[in-house]
Formats: C-alpha cells, sequence, structure tokens
C-alpha cells in the first residue's frame, strides 16, 4: 500500500483526531443519542483506516500495533461479559445499576427530556465495553488485510 | 443467590469467557491454553450432566436473561414474552449432552494432536466458540438468538476448517464453500424469522407457536426453513460441502463438526414439531423429510464406496447416517396427524431416529479420531498408500474395529440398538423403505471391511517401519468414545427409557413446549 | 445439464420470494405492536436510557448482542489464524 | 402497489444476491452475491418496522405529540449488518487464500488442481 499524495496527508493529520473524538462522542452517549457501540467503534475504525490509506502500511505499522489491538479486543468482549455476569445475582444481563443512584444510576424524566449523562444503568458500560471491541476488532481486520494483499502478491509472481 | 437455577446459562458463558481469555493467556505462556480449554469445557460438561439430571426429574427449565428472577418469561400485564428466553426441554438437553461430551473428548484428543501446529491459542479459542454455538443453537428458546448461534458456530467451523489453510490449498477451498453455504442458510433462516416476526411482532419460538395461523406467508416460511436446515444438517440435495469440509478439517473438529450439523437437524425437528406440529399437513412435510433421508442414505453410501481417502470416505458414511436420522423422524412426523398409527409405531420410528443422532455423534466421532490417528502417525488419508499398520498401532485398530462395527449395526454396539429400532417401525409403515434401510446398512459394513483390509491387514510395509502408537491423550478420548458406544449396545433399553422417549415426548406435545412459557400448564 | 437444475432452483425460489413479498403486510402498518409498545413506554423507567433502541440492544435482548459481539470476535481470532504466517 | 415497493426492492436484492451465486464463477464475485443477499434482508428487516409518520424511539429533545417507530427490527438490524461485516471478512481472506495457492480466482480452475 504505497501513501498517498501530500494533500491527504496533510488533511489526515488535521481530521485524524476528530475522527476518533466524535468516535467515542457516539460510544458514551449511546444510551441518549442515536448511535452506541457498535457504531461508535466503526467511525474510530474508519480513522484507522483512513490512517492507513494516506500513510501506507509501512508507517502506519508503527502507529498501529496489530498485537496490541487484538488485546485491547480481547480486553473489551472480557469486560462486556463480566458485566453481564455481575448481574449472575438475579439474572445473566440484569441491569443491576438502572435507577439505584450509584453509578450511572440516576432515574430519567419519563417522556420528552434533554437527557442526562449520568442514567441508563448498565447499558454506559456495555456500550464502551462493545465500543472497545468493535473498534480494535475492525482495526485488526484493516491492518490484516492491508498486510495480506502483499503476502499473497509475493507468493503469486515468485 | 442458588446457582442451581442459573445452570442453563453458566453452561454457555464460562466456556464463553474461556474463549475471550485464550488469546490473552496464549500471550504468556502457549501450554496453558490447552488446559484451560479442557478445564472449561470439563465445567460444561458437569453442567450439562446436573441439568439433564434436573430436567428429567422435574420437567423442561426456563431461564428469562435480565429479567428479576429467571422463571419469570411473561412481564405484568402481558401475555407473551418479550426477552430472550432459553427453553431447556428433554429434546435439547439430549442434544447439550452430546455437544459436551463430543467437545470435551475432542478438546483432550487435540491436545496431542495439534502439538506441531502454530497458532494454537487461536485454535482452542475457536473450538470454545464453536462448542458455545452449538451450546446457543440446542438451548435457545428464541427465534432470533438462533440465528445469531447458529452464525457463531458456522464462522468458527468455517475458520477451523481452513485453519491448516495457510500452507496448503484444499482447506481454505474447503472452508470457502463451507463458507458460502452456511452463510445462505443463516440468511435465508433470519428472512424467515423476519417474516415471523412482521406477521406476529414475537420472536420466541413458544409465542410464535400459540399465535401461529399458518397463513400463507407461514407456508413460504416453512418451505424456507425445511430445505435450508436440512441443507445445514447435510441431507443429500445439498451435501457437496460436507466431504470437503470433513475431510480437510482436523480429525478432532471433523468430530465436533459432525455435531454441529446434527444441531441443525435438532432445529429442523423443532421447526417441525414444535412450531408447526399439527398445523401443517404432517403427512406431505413428513414424505418429503423421508424423501431427503432415503437420498441421503443411498448415495451417501454408494459414494463412499468407491472413495479412497479414509476421512472423505467416512464423511459420505455420516451423510448417509443423517439419513436414517431423518428417516426414522420422518416417519413419525408422517404419522403425527392419526395418534392410532403414532402409538403403534410413530414413537417407536422417533425414538430410534433420535437415539440414532447420540450413537451415530458416538461412533462417527471415533471413527473419525481413529483416521485422525493413522494420519498423525503416517502422513498420509490414502488408502492405497497405507497398509499393515495393525502391528505398530494396536490401540487403533481395536477401536477402528469397534468403531466400524458399531456403524455397520452388528449387535453387541449401539448403532444395533437404534438401527433395530428404525426397522421394526419403518417396516410397519412402509415395507419398502426399510428394506432399502437393511440394504444401505450391509453396504455401509462393504466399505468399512475394505477400509479395515486396506489400512490394517496386510504384510509390514517398509515406510512404515517407524510408526509407533499415538500418544496417551488422543488413546484416552478413543478409549472413551468406544466405553460409551459398548454401554450404549449392551443396555439401550436403559437410555431409551428415560432419556430418548421423554426427549420423543417433548417434540410430540407442542403444548407442553408452549406451556412453559406462557404459564399454560 | 448443471445450469437447467439451478435455472429451475432460481425460479422456485423466485416465486417463493415474490409470493412473500406480495402478501406481506403493507408497508408502515405494522397489524401487531404490543411488545414493541411495551418497550417505548416502559424502556425508561425499567432501564434508564433514553434511547429505546439501544436499550432494546443492551437490556431487553442483551444476550443477542453478546452473541453477536462473540460473532465478530470469531471472525478476527479466524482471519488471524488464517494469515498466522504472515511476517508482522 | 405503492404500499409494498420496499418489499419489491428486497426480492430484487435477494434474486440477484442469488443469481450471482448460482451463475456466477469468480470466487469474489460469489462473495459480493452473499453480500447482496444480506443487505436485501436487513433492507427486508428494518422495513418491517416502519410506522406511518412516526419519529425514531429517542426521548432525547424528541418532537412532542408524535407516534413513534418499532425499535426491535432495528436491533435485529444492527446485529445483522455485524454479522454481515464478519461473514464478509471471513469469506475475503479464505478467498486470499485460494489466490495464494492455487494463483486463480475461478472456481473451475479451482477444482482442477486441486485433482
Amino acid at each position: 500500500m504505497k501513501e498517498m499524495s501530500k494533500i491527504v496527508r496533510t488533511v489526515t493529520n488535521f481530521v485524524y483526531g476528530f475522527i476518533i473524538i466524535f468516535g467515542f462522542y457516539i460510544i458514551a452517549h449511546g444510551h441518549l443519542t442515536p448511535g452506541g457501540g457498535f457504531q461508535g467503534g466503526a467511525v474510530v475504525a474508519s480513522a484507522f483506516a483512513l490512517l492507513l490509506i494516506s500513510y501506507g502500511r509501512l508507517i502506519t505499522k508503527k502507529f498501529l500495533k496489530k498485537d496490541i489491538m487484538s488485546i485491547t479486543e480481547s480486553c473489551g468482549l472480557t469486560m462486556f461479559i463480566v458485566v453481564a455476569f455481575l448481574g449472575l445475582g438475579i439474572t445473566f444481563f440484569y441491569n443491576f445499576l438502572a435507577n439505584t443512584g450509584s453509578w450511572f444510576g440516576n432515574t430519567t424524566v419519563i417522556g420528552i427530556n434533554p437527557g442526562d449523562m449520568n442514567t441508563g444503568g448498565v447499558i454506559p458500560l456495555m456500550n464502551i465495553a462493545v465500543g472497545l471491541e468493535v473498534l480494535s476488532a475492525l482495526g485488526v481486520i484493516v491492518l490484516i488485510m492491508a498486510g495480506a494483499a502483499e503476502f499473497t502478491k509475493k507468493k503469486e509472481n515468485s | 443467590m442458588n446457582l442451581s437455577n442459573h445452570i442453563p446459562i453458566l453452561i454457555i458463558a464460562i466456556p464463553l469467557l474461556a474463549a475471550f481469555l485464550v488469546p490473552l493467556i496464549g500471550r504468556i505462556n502457549k501450554k496453558a491454553t490447552g488446559i484451560l480449554t479442557t478445564l472449561a469445557l470439563s465445567v460444561s460438561l458437569i453442567l450439562t450432566i446436573a441439568l439433564a439430571v434436573k430436567i428429567l426429574t422435574v420437567g423442561p427449565q426456563v431461564y428469562v436473561f435480565g429479567a428479576t428472577s429467571p422463571s419469570l418469561t411473561l412481564p405484568s400485564g402481558l401475555k407473551f414474552p418479550i426477552r430472550i428466553i432459553f427453553e431447556v426441554d428433554a429434546m435439547s438437553i439430549f442434544m447439550g449432552l452430546i455437544t459436551a461430551i463430543v467437545s470435551f473428548l475432542g478438546a483432550i484428543y487435540s491436545l496431542a494432536f495439534m502439538k506441531n501446529d502454530s497458532g494454537l491459542e487461536k485454535y482452542y479459542s475457536l473450538l470454545l466458540l464453536l462448542t458455545v454455538g452449538m451450546f446457543g443453537m440446542v438451548f435457545t428458546g428464541d427465534m432470533f438468538n438462533f440465528f445469531v448461534f447458529l452464525e457463531i458456530s458456522s464462522i468458527a467451523s468455517v475458520a477451523l476448517i481452513s485453519f491448516r489453510g495457510t500452507d496448503l490449498g484444499e482447506p481454505a477451498e474447503a472452508g470457502f464453500k463451507y463458507m458460502v453455504v452456511s452463510s445462505i442458510s443463516a440468511l435465508l433462516v433470519l428472512f424467515a424469522v423476519g417474516i415471523f416476526y412482521g406477521q406476529y411482532d414475537v420472536l420466541n419460538i413458544a409465542a410464535i407457536a400459540s399465535v401461529m395461523k399458518y397463513s400463507q406467508l407461514d407456508k413460504i416460511a416453512l418451505g424456507l426453513l425445511v430445505p435450508v436446515l436440512a441443507m445445514k444438517a447435510g441431507a443429500v440435495p445439498m451435501h457437496m460441502w460436507t466431504p470437503d469440509a470433513y475431510s480437510e478439517a482436523p480429525a478432532p473438529i471433523t468430530m465436533i463438526l459432525v455435531v454441529a450439523s446434527q444441531a441443525s437437524l435438532y432445529a429442523l425437528f423443532r421447526v417441525v414439531f414444535s412450531l408447526y406440529n399439527i398445523s401443517l399437513n404432517a403427512l406431505t412435510v413428513g414424505w418429503i423429510i423421508i424423501i431427503f433421508g432415503l437420498l441421503s442414505m443411498f448415495i451417501g453410501v454408494t459414494m463412499a464406496i468407491i472413495q479412497k481417502d479414509i476421512k472423505r470416505l467416512m464423511a459420505y458414511h455420516a451423510i448417509s447416517q443423517t439419513g436414517y436420522m431423518l428417516l426414522g423422524v420422518g416417519v413419525g412426523l408422517a404419522v403425527l396427524a392419526n395418534p392410532a398409527a403414532l402409538q403403534k409405531y410413530g414413537i417407536t420410528a422417533m425414538e430410534g431416529g433420535i437415539f440414532h443422532i447420540m450413537n451415530h455423534a458416538m461412533y462417527k466421532g471415533l471413527l473419525f479420531l481413529t483416521a485422525g490417528a493413522l494420519f498423525f502417525s503416517t502422513g498420509t488419508r490414502d488408502l492405497n498408500k497405507m497398509g499393515g499398520l495393525a502391528h505398530y498401532m494396536k490401540y487403533t485398530t481395536i477401536f477402528f474395529i469397534i468403531g466400524a462395527a458399531a456403524i455397520a449395526g452388528l449387535p453387541p454396539f449401539n448403532g444395533f440398538a437404534s438401527k433395530l429400532l428404525i426397522y421394526e417401525s419403518v417396516y410397519r409403515f412402509n415395507p419398502l423403505l426399510s428394506i432399502i434401510a437393511m440394504v444401505v446398512s450391509i453396504l455401509t459394513l462393504a466399505s468399512f471391511v475394505k477400509v479395515f483390509h486396506s489400512a490394517f491387514l496386510g504384510p509390514k510395509l517398509p515406510q512404515f517401519k517407524e510408526v509407533k502408537e499415538v500418544p496417551r491423550s488422543m488413546i484416552f478420548a478413543m478409549a472413551a468414545l468406544s466405553c460409551i458406544i459398548i454401554f450404549f449396545g449392551l443396555f439401550p433399553d436403559l437410555i431409551v427409557k428415560n432419556l430418548v422417549h421423554p426427549a420423543v415426548m417433548s417434540l410430540i406435545e407442542q403444548l407442553q413446549y408452549t406451556g412453559t412459557v406462557l404459564g399454560g400448564m | 445439464m448443471k445450469k437447467i437444475i439451478f435455472g429451475i432452483a432460481f425460479i422456485i425460489f423466485f416465486s417463493f420470494l415474490i409470493v412473500s413479498a406480495i402478501n406481506m403486510r403493507t408497508f408502515g402498518e405494522p397489524n401487531y405492536s404490543e411488545m414493541d409498545d411495551y418497550f417505548i413506554e416502559n424502556a425508561q423507567s425499567e432501564t434508564g436510557a433514553n434511547n429505546v433502541v439501544t436499550s432494546v440492544v443492551f437490556d431487553y435482548r442483551g444476550f443477542d448482542t453478546l452473541g453477536e459481539a462473540t460473532v465478530l470476535f470469531t471472525a478476527v481470532v479466524g482471519v488471524v489464524a488464517l494469515f498466522r504466517g504472515v511476517k508482522k | 402497489m405503492i404500499g409494498n415497493l420496499p418489499y419489491v426492492a428486497v426480492v430484487i436484492f435477494i434474486g440477484l444476491g442469488i443469481y450471482t451465486l448460482m451463475f456466477k464463477k469468480n470466487l469474489i464475485k460469489i462473495a459480493i452475491g452473499v453480500v447482496l443477499i444480506e443487505n436485501g434482508v436487513n433492507l427486508f428487516l428494518i422495513t418491517l418496522g416502519y410506522r406511518k409518520e412516526a419519529i425514531a424511539p429517542i426521548y432525547t429533545q424528541a418532537p412532542s405529540g408524535q407516534a413513534m417507530v418499532l425499535p426491535t427490527p432495528q436491533a435485529l438490524t444492527l446485529t445483522s449488518i455485524v454479522i454481515g461485516i464478519a461473514t464478509t471478512a471471513l469469506i475475503l481472506s479464505v478467498a486470499m487464500m485460494i489466490y495464494k495457492h492455487y494463483g486463480t480466482l475461478d472456481t473451475d480452475q479451482v477444482r482442477r488442481l486441486k485433482g
């Protein structure tokens, strides 16, 4: 994957940070505004793909390490299933934080309201866990596919 | 907070947690991954046995996700469930037991079989995920959840089939074929779920069954589900993927794949018996399934005789044995409408068919493990190159004889018990079918005698001088399977009376299935 | 020969689809919607989330989402296992 | 007829997908066929959840006095889209592996080379 022209690279330098922040915004506000873990993770993964396209595989390998991503992926999923396990006192996926005043536990105003971050109980935690898992999973897939292009091509003309 | 009513979910959640941790632990030290996998699968095996005892004594268990109590299926003031519900009745736990036994022995077998393969922690993680997919398919009571777990088991088995594809060409090609087949079938199952949801706005199997008006659309959904699930189970008209997938996958994975296709066979019975039951005209659908069965039996065995690759031969036998199950349960379904015939021979036909699922999983698994042992020590799967291996590999020869005798239906082994049930009941339904079944059984015996002769008997070949017996963990897995086969063969009525009969009853009585969820009982 | 069989199977399957498209209820008027009305009314009080879809995805049908995150994890482990030979 | 236009689009999508799967030889085209069917089934699921003149079921600053669309099909479609990504990623990487070993993407040649 060769790198692209100077213009694209400068725009990427500028836009890269904002895309990632926007992705995390979608993940964190999953229970208030449209979006959630999957959509936010995909937005952040698109930032990785942008970096890969504009700078080519060799430079991106220094920034995005495949091993770290697969570690964060396993951690994200383990966090997700541990949060589900914590509700095991009552049932497996029980929302034990909702409306209990503790972390993320404020009771929401029924009907139309401006939206309070501190509500939703277990849902924001699961959003963050799934967002982490999706962004690193798609990142790993994008990196491997870029690396694999050379891997299969080299074999073919050798 | 007693854990006893959380067992259905613990059987799935513990291997799932282990599957997520195995890649992490694999970075620290490689050996721990195999041990962690075997540990997690042994825990779920013990829990499955405990759940089986509880279900056969008390009755179907229900587990609701996220509700204030595990058995609160209907939230206040509603007459249908809204959350995802695991409904484990006698038939589901029967399949759950097979899954647990086979995956546990597969993990032990692959401790030694896969020792010199690279990327082991990925292999064990995929094995755990395949087991979780099968458990989920078998325990779930929600149509969309069944689709999700069908997809998990398909993707995990594709990744495992093409596990050795990095350096060989054939596994990649077999994986591609299997992937295309399973994604089409999963998507058409999703289309049928969309049809049910579009009409009745409910996703739970028991709720759909109670609200079903068998409209024109439901006939289409049935017309989609039956062929698609039969394709996933490897019935004949759409069996092209089975020989490649079974012969290219590593031996323990092939054993588990056989049970994965039995799980979609279970889903076919669940759709036909619990979702539609009497509302579909049982005779025609029964005959369709019988025709699938006959085709599978006959074409499977005729193709098997001409094979020279030992695993492809056994793959075709797997197709023909699936034909027996379809025949048995198809006859049971065909007479579902008139209770007199059902009592006379319908129930025994279904008992034969469903008991055959358990027996087939055991002896087919044993045969694939022996083929794996041959591949492990000689490095080849081609029957013409093998010969005189009985001299070096005594245990594998004994296990092969047990497996071959069981598949051919010789008396002291479990194959005979279930085939006898099928013969005598199908004879009363239609003599011609049972004669075809007997002929196929004889052809099966003939092809396995050929395999035994060319692989094991004959003089000591020079190139196999340094061949030695397979490591202990492979022998333990094969020995465990042979003990189960012999135990089932000697006491078949013990198994039929208190394991297979409740399973058949739970399939036939739709009200028992819907009652446990909707509280009607 | 194979083409003819595939052609017939395709036509049968396509007629299945067309009949289901015609018989399906008209777009936009769901004839049953008790389950969804329950979600819309009780999502805020039971799960505390404003976004009813997220409360369905993570709380009422959370097990689907766990299964589906496992699907993505399996696919990634499968792809990594397939390309494990690539020099990093 | 206008009432059922989305379902006609679904039928066309799935029909095209099945056509490409059955009659095309190139592996990548078969993968495209599978993706076509996935989009068709997702479109079918999401059209089941629409209600006339209704808004998205989100209570944050929602215009008052409007009915809300059915939320469950959106949850099902979200799950089925991510499953679509997973199947596409795996199909393409297996196709790459076949290309690496056999040097061709045509199914007939692959079967002949396999011998």
